[in-house]
């Protein structure tokens, strides 16, 4: 991965936001993380609040929003989005 | 044919969003329509407020993929999808969906569709604050699931 | 619940009718609405205009005995049924539903419901008139018998 | 059938009234006259525009503003209407 790399947006939203306490914020793609899935899990191990966000088995994710899956490829320059299942209408 | 979609803070005026649908088309046999409004209880607890958030953005794709796909599925002559978003009290309306078509037949089954996709497909999602100081996001229901996956 | 029903040549105010609907109350979740129109096109051949008949009195009542079917079949907490009679010109409403619910299917379901069996069990007649000078009493359609028939 | 037995009320609509003439009139219970049925025969018997009207199959009938078959039962002073299948809506 090059340093030169654009950062990762991550994004998210209702309970997720407030677990995790920011709505957003840019990262560099962490080493190994190549799909949603590795993301979840490096996020996970990053702190109390964010361990709190996705420990729930409900997580919904967003790809450059289009809705993703654990599988889905992540890559420099994505934005990538965390929420629960949607509730409107 | 154009749908319009728009997520928004104000009330939506019913009559104005008809009337911009139908304005100076004489090919309208029916047009659908569903108001969602914000109830005052939820599970038996007083609700005094309703908070809306969504993905700026996303929403709006999202809502133009889903009318392109009522689009898809019946011959429509104009479909509009209006969100409101923020702080809503009970008895406000929250969501305005309308399908207009040749026939009747068309114009009810693409507004039931068109809800049923929105509620499942739309990255909204709401808060509620209940009259004794809690608060609390809304759970999606099971139901909402069924209603969708029936198209 | 009380069902507002009515017979009239004036156009009607779909804004006024919904919000006399729900005035003051917080407990409807949904309120499903159709809204039929003139069509400029019978069959390919171009219409003038559409003049609508009914008979005074069993009109009222059909409208009534259709309202109370669908109260007994869903949990509605209003219903407005308004058809107008006399002259009309391509693009004008014709007929108004509305069903509000605490929830959004029996809305939409009794709406579907309404406008059904008020086009086969209500005594209203349509005859057109074509851009040619020609006029003739619409035929009633088995599409809509099993349209119907389907509740 | 008593002479002072009120008269039964006939109305006609759409194409019905058309061919008929008339949009309503009122006569005493014919003689007979027992159902809708037999009143249908009495009046297609009564003269060409009411033959032309109750020529088609598919006239409907209200008794009393109830929509009502040929076997229903016609007493003096019924509301009777006839009229095609309704297209409103």
């Amino acid at each position: 991965m090059s340093e030169t790399a654009p950062p990762l947006r991550l994004l998210y939203f209702a309970w997720l936001r407030e677990r995790v306490g920011v709505s957003e914020e840019t990262l560099a793609l962490p080493e190994g993380v190549a799909t949603v899935g590795d993301l979840t899990a490096w996020l996970r191990a990053r702190g109390p609040g964010y361990a709190a966000a996705f420990a729930s088995p409900v997580v919904r994710c967003a790809v450059n929003q289009d809705f993703a899956t654990a599988e889905a490829p992540v890559a420099p320059g994505d934005e990538v989005a965390f929420f629960p299942p949607v509730t409107g209408g | 044919m154009a749908a319009t979609v728009r997520v928004q803070t104000a009330p939506f005026d019913i009559a104005a969003e008809l009337a911009a649908l139908s304005a100076g088309r004489t090919d309208i046999g029916g047009i659908g329509c569903f108001v969602g409004n914000v109830r005052d209880s939820a599970g038996g607890r007083a609700i005094a407020a309703m908070t809306l958030e969504h993905y700026p953005g996303m929403t709006e794709r999202a809502l133009a993929a889903i009318a392109a796909e009522a689009e898809q599925r019946w011959a429509l002559l104009g479909i509009t999808l209006i969100h409101r978003v923020g702080r809503l009290l009970p008895g406000e309306a929250i969501v305005l969906v309308l399908a207009a078509s040749a026939h009747r037949q068309a114009a009810l089954d693409a507004t039931a569709f068109l809800i049923d996709w929105l509620k499942t497909r739309a990255p909204f999602w709401k808060k509620e604050t209940f009259a004794d100081g809690g608060e609390d996001w809304v759970t999606a229901k099971d139901t909402d699931d069924a209603a969708a996956a029936r198209w």
